[in-house]
């Protein structure tokens, strides 16, 4: 579904991506793990637009993808940033009717408002609310909203657990599991690879603008080097 | 050990939400507390109201037996509490020796005219103030980056950075904000590392808000844990972990600990 | 008591002409957030456009007031490319925008100056000049046409931005245009569209100031008076603007009518910073939480 | 080329020069932006001429030395503007900008309204005291001072307020009272250009002190480049001249001036000098800062054995 | 963009270098005032008088000055009406291009700071219309380079009030003025200490900020006073505005104003509300003296010529004629003879005062509107 063909890009002088290559198969959740600065973030905004590759290119479906924002969300990719960037100044559902903005099938726009609400009731709620109010897990499941209602069928996710209790980074990797469930094909960045890797059908490993390895997530949680570098060597969550 | 830090009953009230509630707790000199809770918790709001960013709403914060509520927040600063920020605030346009070296104007003071006519004392102080810049860069690791503009240094460098420019205001409580957001396991336990060095080094006592448990678990001897502006418990890691309330709030079932 | 209304009637009519300037302005700060200092030049075009499009072309008024208007909206639309676009996309703090709007009204200024010349032109009349009268009071027809002028595109401005969906889609775009961009809108088009509209409400200024006043090269410094409206008002707020306008006129009238017109602008200053230093957002400016 | 012209044209220069070093530190080094640093020439301006015209000419001076005015003008420029500041410094952005805008309007229509001192008719026989050699002395104290201060605490306070004002006041600076001394400063440079000014032109009249003087000193001050001194004695230079340099154009010139300000904005957006100081240290500072970025990306690319591509 | 700006700059200044040097029979005379800003009408309609007549001494072969012919070089600066470019210019026409004299500036507080430059520089300065005392006397003292070939504000202002105790019977008179204006806040003191000192009174004296174009509320103010006059002391485009503003407001006072009213835009705009009023001038346009020069002017530039011209008109004949007498193209020598010249002008007969270089006893002459066109009513002279 989505192919990226050795891309390399430079960001303020300083070369971030070096030679990236990699799939996505449609309905598939892949996951790319990364220490700060390998260039993680980088990947995602060059793949929807914000940045442009040196050499290299990005095929969606075969096709090669428009360089603009605007058409590659029209053509079928999401982008869930990181740091979330809801539209504090609006309500709660305007920010997710504004991920509806190139539809125009009323019926359908409705229908899928009422689908995020049943996947975040918390949302329904506060519908009406300015989103600025809300705390930042609630901004993160209204992100994730708000990608829903794109209607896109690939969805880009940056670091969804950034900032959150314990308790919410569960949630919000339930929620893309579900997302599995209504069709989405996923493309991940995560900090928390623990986590990512369970979840994930497979993974790369980006070091210094480079995918050093890559497998099924499985296999690759298993991998000790992987361990020590991104997993932590000391037991994890409540146990202490 | 005597409390160099005490909030009783603290309050605040944006309009008519309540953001943080009576919520008491105490940091004790040299200790390293943390404060714990789901995200819109409060947490950072009482950081605000420590270093008189906010002012309560009621309530009172105490600072070694004097109480510093209504107080500017240079002035909290200048009596010895510093922070870091979630999203970190560097001079972003600064070299890294500048961003260090102009929090370290609370060590000179000389006045204006003293400056502009570049008179000895003028000369002497910026001597010594230069010097502790560089000795606090080089204590931290920092020297290599010395020119290099602050907002071009990598993440992970800038939370250190940060951190090091806290502590060029030679501060007796450090409140740290989720120091280790966005940072992988390795990173984090050499930040937890760091966090007790500059403790004992610098005899300082430390107020930490972070969503790494293995972070707070490792470091904290103290854990405050707040839920809806509300302190939901308080007590060592042992005490948190095993805490049924603090499970359903904010740990979660952690079925990854079975599985790692 | 006639005196007061009618000085009422007169505060309100100068109110009424800064609201129609400051709305444009207020509209390209809330997305913007600058102050857009060549709006004023943009205005002073739109009286330009529409008294050559009466007198030269000898257009039907409604066809020159559209002149005027799509003239201006095309004027706006340039500016923003040649002088904010570059630095919009670099990402230039707002005070680069300032002064490069400010370059953009010098040269606007000058430029009607070198071609058409710096004498001031007078408008055929249009509308009837003889006021309304009521017993000892005088309304200008005029003044009654801007008035209404300014409050039906005040509205038409807060139903498009409320309920349509480019409006929200501005509205986005002013809170970050990134986020904007990745839910599919073209904000670049976005932007063109704020300041087209900017553009468009200056050319039904200047036209309107044109005809109640006249046309000269030098009445872009009257829209200084609009900015000092807006930000009374509160900046980016378009009700504020509005209101803002309507007070300015209103003291600035009373002012001048009953303690000293020597030191209307003095006083008209005076109660400015009066109301910033209590309310330092203006009237019914956004409050910016600053999150720590 | 004939010097007097020259000289006029430098004198100008350098006249501008102090007051946009004054407003470089408001607007460079501290982060404010003001519209109104006429109204505080002004007042040095006829405070100054008051100090030093002759008791027998109308309106009436003191006849005190020349020195004495420089003084007095400048010290009533930063006590006024302290009281201002008092006001407005609370202020946020644009609406400083508005603040100040109508602080220094407001100091104009006074002095239109001040009978005793000429009013709108203006104040002729000031002395000719501003000679190309004050106003070279001046420049290079008000440069000297200015350079020394920035290097100081004091100075690295109000760049830190520029940068960040959160974390300033979390560094423990007083951010209002380096707005404070910043805008008082940069005030009383304002003052005292105003009186050399006004003892260059030996008359002046309220409309000098317009809101076109104040946006024309910004638009030197961005021009040269924010946060450089370097950058605000250039910037001084070539826009004064540049006006000159374009008479030939005639009504044109003006065109050209707001295009040429608009081309700067727009291709060279840290103005002149983009915080570049011509000094030896600034220019060591400016390659440390290179060789520092330089080295970062080597670093950054160490472990990176692979192809070599850049 | 750096690179090409310095270019700029450097090439623009060696060109401007390049003006210098010259034919020896070549008398250059400079002009400044304003080509751009508020005030441009009257700048640009000066400078060609002043170039137009030149043209013609040159056409006509030059002029003879002690015993040689010269022709003319007319350098002429836009000073933007603002006093510091007008210091800018004078240094530029005194230092850079040499001239023996300059003709201009309209505005006092253009002419006021020239006066130094022209000391240093020995060159005579002839105003057209600087109405302020101060342009060429400064605390008793005549400054010894400045002359001009108007009248001044206070002779202005008393004409002004004499006219409407005198004869129109004015015994209370309104003042709108402009405040930021020295020449408006010159003519309304004045104003008010002779019409006071007749025995009327000033029953409201409002004002308002250049570049104000409602004046509504002080005019309401003023309608509530009741005055037999208003005075406006301002520039035409104001007195039209204020004039239709006032007639809306149903003011029917008789309106007087100085000479910043005459312009044909006056007529076009202010229409029936100026209709009936007065204005002191400095000639009567049906004069038969100021024919000839308003049709040569017309023939030239294809429009009607503005007040100015015709002042600068006379600047120029008072400065041939000074020249003439000097004996040679030298600004000191000048500057010497044009002291107690006598000259007849198109605007009245010129007769420069050694004392204060004011052309003394010049009659004014008091126009009134009647159908739309100026109609003189009589010289009048303030005792």
């Amino acid at each position: 579904m989505l192919e990226v063909k050795n891309l390399h890009v430079a960001y303020g002088g300083i070369r971030a991506l070096k030679g990236i290559s990699l799939s996505v198969q449609k309905g598939e959740i892949v996951t790319i793990i990364g220490a700060n600065g390998a260039g993680k973030s980088t990947l995602l905004n060059t793949i929807s637009g914000f940045l442009k590759p040196v050499r290299g290119s990005v095929l969606y479906k075969g096709k090669v993808l428009p360089r603009r924002p605007d058409l590659i969300v029209k053509s079928g990719i999401c982008h869930v940033p990181e740091g979330r960037l809801i539209f504090a100044n609006l309500s709660l559902e305007d920010n997710l009717l504004l991920g509806a903005y190139l539809r125009n099938d009323r019926k359908a726009i409705q229908s899928d408002l009422e689908k995020v609400y049943q996947l975040f009731p918390r949302l329904k709620e506060r519908r009406a609310q300015r989103a600025g109010t809300l705390s930042g897990g609630e901004q993160q499941m209204l992100a994730m909203g708000r990608a829903l209602m794109t209607n896109g069928e690939l969805i880009l996710m940056d670091e969804p657990s950034l900032g959150l209790a314990p308790l919410l980074v569960q949630t919000v990797f339930d929620i893309i599991e579900q997302f599995r469930g209504l069709g989405k094909t996923i493309l991940l960045v995560e900090q928390n690879a623990f986590k990512a890797l369970q979840l994930a059908d497979r993974a790369y490993i980006l070091e210094q603008g480079r995918i050093v390895k890559e497998g099924p997530a499985r296999e690759l949680a298993r991998d000790p080097a992987i361990k020590a570098a991104y997993l932590g060597s000391r037991s994890r969550g409540g146990g202490g | 050990m005597a409390a160099i830090l005490h909030i009783r009953d603290l309050t605040k009230q944006f309009g008519g939400l309540t953001a943080v509630d009576a919520v008491s707790f105490s940091v004790p000199e040299g200790g390293i507390v943390g404060l714990i809770g789901p995200n819109g918790a409060g947490k950072t709001t009482i950081f605000n109201l420590i270093t008189g960013i906010y002012r309560p709403t009621s309530g009172s914060i105490e600072y070694r037996g004097k109480s510093i509520v209504g107080l500017e927040p240079f002035r909290i600063a200048d009596m010895g509490i510093t922070r870091t920020f979630q999203n970190i605030r560097l001079f972003k346009n600064l070299s890294v020796f500048d961003n260090v070296l102009t929090a370290c104007h609370l060590s000179a003071n000389y006045s204006f005219a003293e400056a502009i006519l570049r008179l000895p004392r003028f000369r002497a102080q910026e001597k010594h103030l230069t010097a502790k810049a560089e000795e606090l860069l080089g204590i931290m690791n920092l020297s290599d980056y010395r020119d290099l503009i602050a907002n071009n240094l990598p993440y992970g460098l800038q939370r250190r950075l940060e951190i090091v420019r806290a502590l060029a205001l030679n501060p007796k409580l450090l409140l740290l904000d989720e120091p280790a957001a966005g940072m992988n396991p390795d990173e984090t336990e050499q930040l937890m590392r760091l966090i007790v060095r500059i403790r004992d080094d610098f005899g300082l006592s430390v107020l930490v808000i972070e969503h790494h448990m293995d972070l707070i678990m490792g470091v904290c001897e103290h854990i405050v844990v707040l839920n809806f502006g509300e302190k939901i418990a308080e007590g060592s890691a042992d005490e948190i972990s095993k805490n049924a309330q603090v499970i359903e709030a904010y740990l979660g079932t952690s079925e990854e600990a079975v599985d790692a | 008591m006639v005196q007061f209304l009618q000085q009422l009637i007169n505060g309100l009519s100068i109110g009424s002409v800064y609201a129609l300037m400051a709305v444009g302005y207020s509209l390209v700060y809330s997305i913007m957030n600058f102050s857009n200092f060549a709006h004023g030049g943009v205005i002073m075009l739109g009286a330009y456009f529409g008294f050559f499009g009466l007198t030269l072309l000898k257009l039907p008024f409604a066809v020159a007031f559209l002149l005027a208007s799509f003239g201006t909206l095309l004027v706006a639309i340039i500016v923003e490319r040649i002088a904010y676009k570059p630095l919009r996309e670099r990402k230039a703090p707002f005070l680069y925008f300032i002064i490069s709007a400010m370059g953009a009204s010098i040269l606007l200024e000058n430029l009607v100056i070198a071609t058409i010349g710096p004498t001031f032109r007078t408008y055929p009349e249009v509308f009837p000049k003889t006021p309304i009268e009521l017993g000892p009071l005088a309304i200008g027809r005029l003044d009654l046409i801007i008035f209404v002028i300014s409050a039906v595109s005040l509205s038409f401005l807060i139903f498009f931005i409320d309920k349509t969906k480019l409006g929200k889609a501005i509205q986005a775009a002013s809170y970050n245009v990134k986020a904007c961009a990745l839910m599919g809108v073209n904000t670049d088009k976005v932007i063109l569209t704020v300041f087209g509209l900017g553009g468009f409400l200056a050319g039904i200024a200047g036209v309107f100031f044109g005809m109640k006043y006249t046309v000269y090269p030098q009445i872009g410094n009257i829209t200084t008076k609009s900015f000092i409206a807006a930000v009374f008002g509160g900046l980016g707020s378009l009700p504020g603007a509005v209101l803002g306008s309507v007070l300015l006129g209103i003291i600035e009238t009373f002012v001048a009518g009953y303690l000293s017109s020597q030191f209307r602008d003095l006083i008209a200053f005076v109660i400015l910073i009066a109301v910033l230093v209590l309310r330092p957002t203006g009237i019914m400016g956004k409050v910016t939480e600053d999150k720590a | 080329m004939d010097w007097t012209y020259i000289q006029g044209i430098l004198m100008l220069a350098g006249i501008n020069m102090i007051a946009v070093l004054g407003l470089s530190l408001l607007t460079g080094f501290t982060g404010l932006f003001s519209f109104g640093h006429a109204g505080f020439m002004a007042i040095g301006a006829y405070v100054g001429a008051w100090i030093s015209a002759s008791p027998a000419s109308t309106p009436a001076g003191m006849g005190l030395p020349f020195i004495l005015a420089i003084v007095g003008g400048g010290a009533a420029a930063g006590v006024v503007s302290y009281f201002i500041g008092r006001i407005s410094l609370n202020l946020k952005g644009d609406y400083f900008c508005i603040a100040t805008l109508g602080f220094g309007e407001a100091i104009r229509l006074i002095f239109n309204n001040v009978n005793r001192f000429g009013g709108a008719r203006g104040w002729p026989g000031v002395p000719s005291n501003s000679s190309f050699l004050a106003i070279l002395i001046a420049d290079i104290v008000a440069v000297l001072f200015l350079a020394n201060l920035v290097k100081s605490r004091h100075g690295r306070n109000m760049i830190a307020v520029r940068e960040e004002e959160l974390a300033a006041q979390i560094a423990g600076i007083d951010v209002f009272r380096s707005k404070m001394t910043s805008l008082v400063i940069s005030a009383v440079y304002a003052g005292v250009a105003g009186v050399f000014f006004a003892h260059y032109m030996t008359f002046i009249q309220p409309k000098m002190f317009s809101l076109t003087k104040s946006t024309e000193l910004t638009i030197i001050v961005i021009f040269g480049g924010l946060g450089s001194i370097s950058g605000s004695v250039l910037g001084a230079l070539v826009l004064t001249a540049l006006p000159e340099v374009l008479r030939a154009f005639e009504i044109w010139r003006l065109v050209f001036y707001g295009a040429a300000v608009i081309l700067i904005m727009v291709s060279r957006p840290k103005g002149l000098m983009g915080g570049l100081e011509l000094t030896p240290s600034g220019i060591r500072k400016w390659t440390a800062e290179r060789n520092a970025l330089r080295q970062a990306k080597a670093t950054l690319l160490a472990e990176d054995s692979g192809r070599k591509e850049d | 963009m750096k690179k090409v700006l310095f270019a700029a700059l450097a090439v623009a200044l060696v060109l401007a270098g390049c003006g210098g040097g010259g034919d020896s029979n070549v008398i250059k005379v400079g002009w400044l005032g304003a080509l751009t800003g508020d005030q441009a009408v009257w700048g640009e309609n000066e400078l060609n008088t002043v170039k137009m007549l030149f043209e013609e001494y040159n056409a006509a072969g030059g002029i003879e000055v002690g015993g040689k012919k010269y022709q003319f070089e007319v350098i002429g600066y836009d000073n933007k009406g603002d006093a510091q470019e007008s210091v800018n210019v004078t240094k530029r026409l005194t230092g850079q291009d040499k001239v023996v004299a300059i003709i201009g500036p309209n505005a006092s507080g253009n002419a006021i700071p020239m006066a130094p430059i022209l000391e240093q520089a020995k060159v005579p300065d002839i105003a057209t219309v600087a109405t302020n005392p101060k342009v060429t006397v400064q605390d008793g003292k005549v400054k010894p380079y400045n002359f001009r070939v108007c009248f001044i504000d206070p002779y202005q202002g008393a004409v002004a009030a004499g006219f409407a105790y005198d004869k129109l019977n004015a015994r209370t008179a309104a003042v709108l003025y402009d405040v930021s204006d020295d020449y408006s806040q010159g003519l309304r003191e004045f104003f008010k200490i002779n019409f006071e000192k007749k025995g009327g009174t000033i029953v409201a004296d409002e004002s308002f900020n250049s570049g104000d174009v409602d004046f509504r509320p002080q005019l309401s103010k003023i309608k509530a006073a009741n005055p037999d006059v208003i005075f406006m002391p301002y520039f035409f485009k104001e007195v039209a505005l204020s004039a239709n503003q006032a007639r809306d407001l149903g003011i029917n006072a008789t309106l007087l104003g100085g000479d910043g009213w005459p312009s044909d835009q006056l007529i076009s705009m202010g229409g029936k509300a100026v209709e009936g009023s007065y204005f002191v001038n400095h000639l009567d346009y049906a004069d038969p003296a100021v024919q000839d020069f308003k049709s040569r002017y017309k023939a030239k530039y294809g429009k009607e010529t503005e007040l100015n011209g015709f002042l600068a008109h006379d600047a120029v004949l008072v400065f041939v004629e000074g020249l003439k007498k000097a004996g040679k193209p030298n600004g000191e020598a000048i500057a010497k003879a044009l002291e107690g010249i006598d000259v007849q002008g198109i605007t009245g007969r010129i007769h420069i005062s050694p004392e204060t270089h004011n052309p003394e006893g010049k009659d004014a002459a008091i126009l009134k509107i009647v159908n739309g066109q100026y109609i003189f009513q009589e010289k009048y002279a303030a005792q």
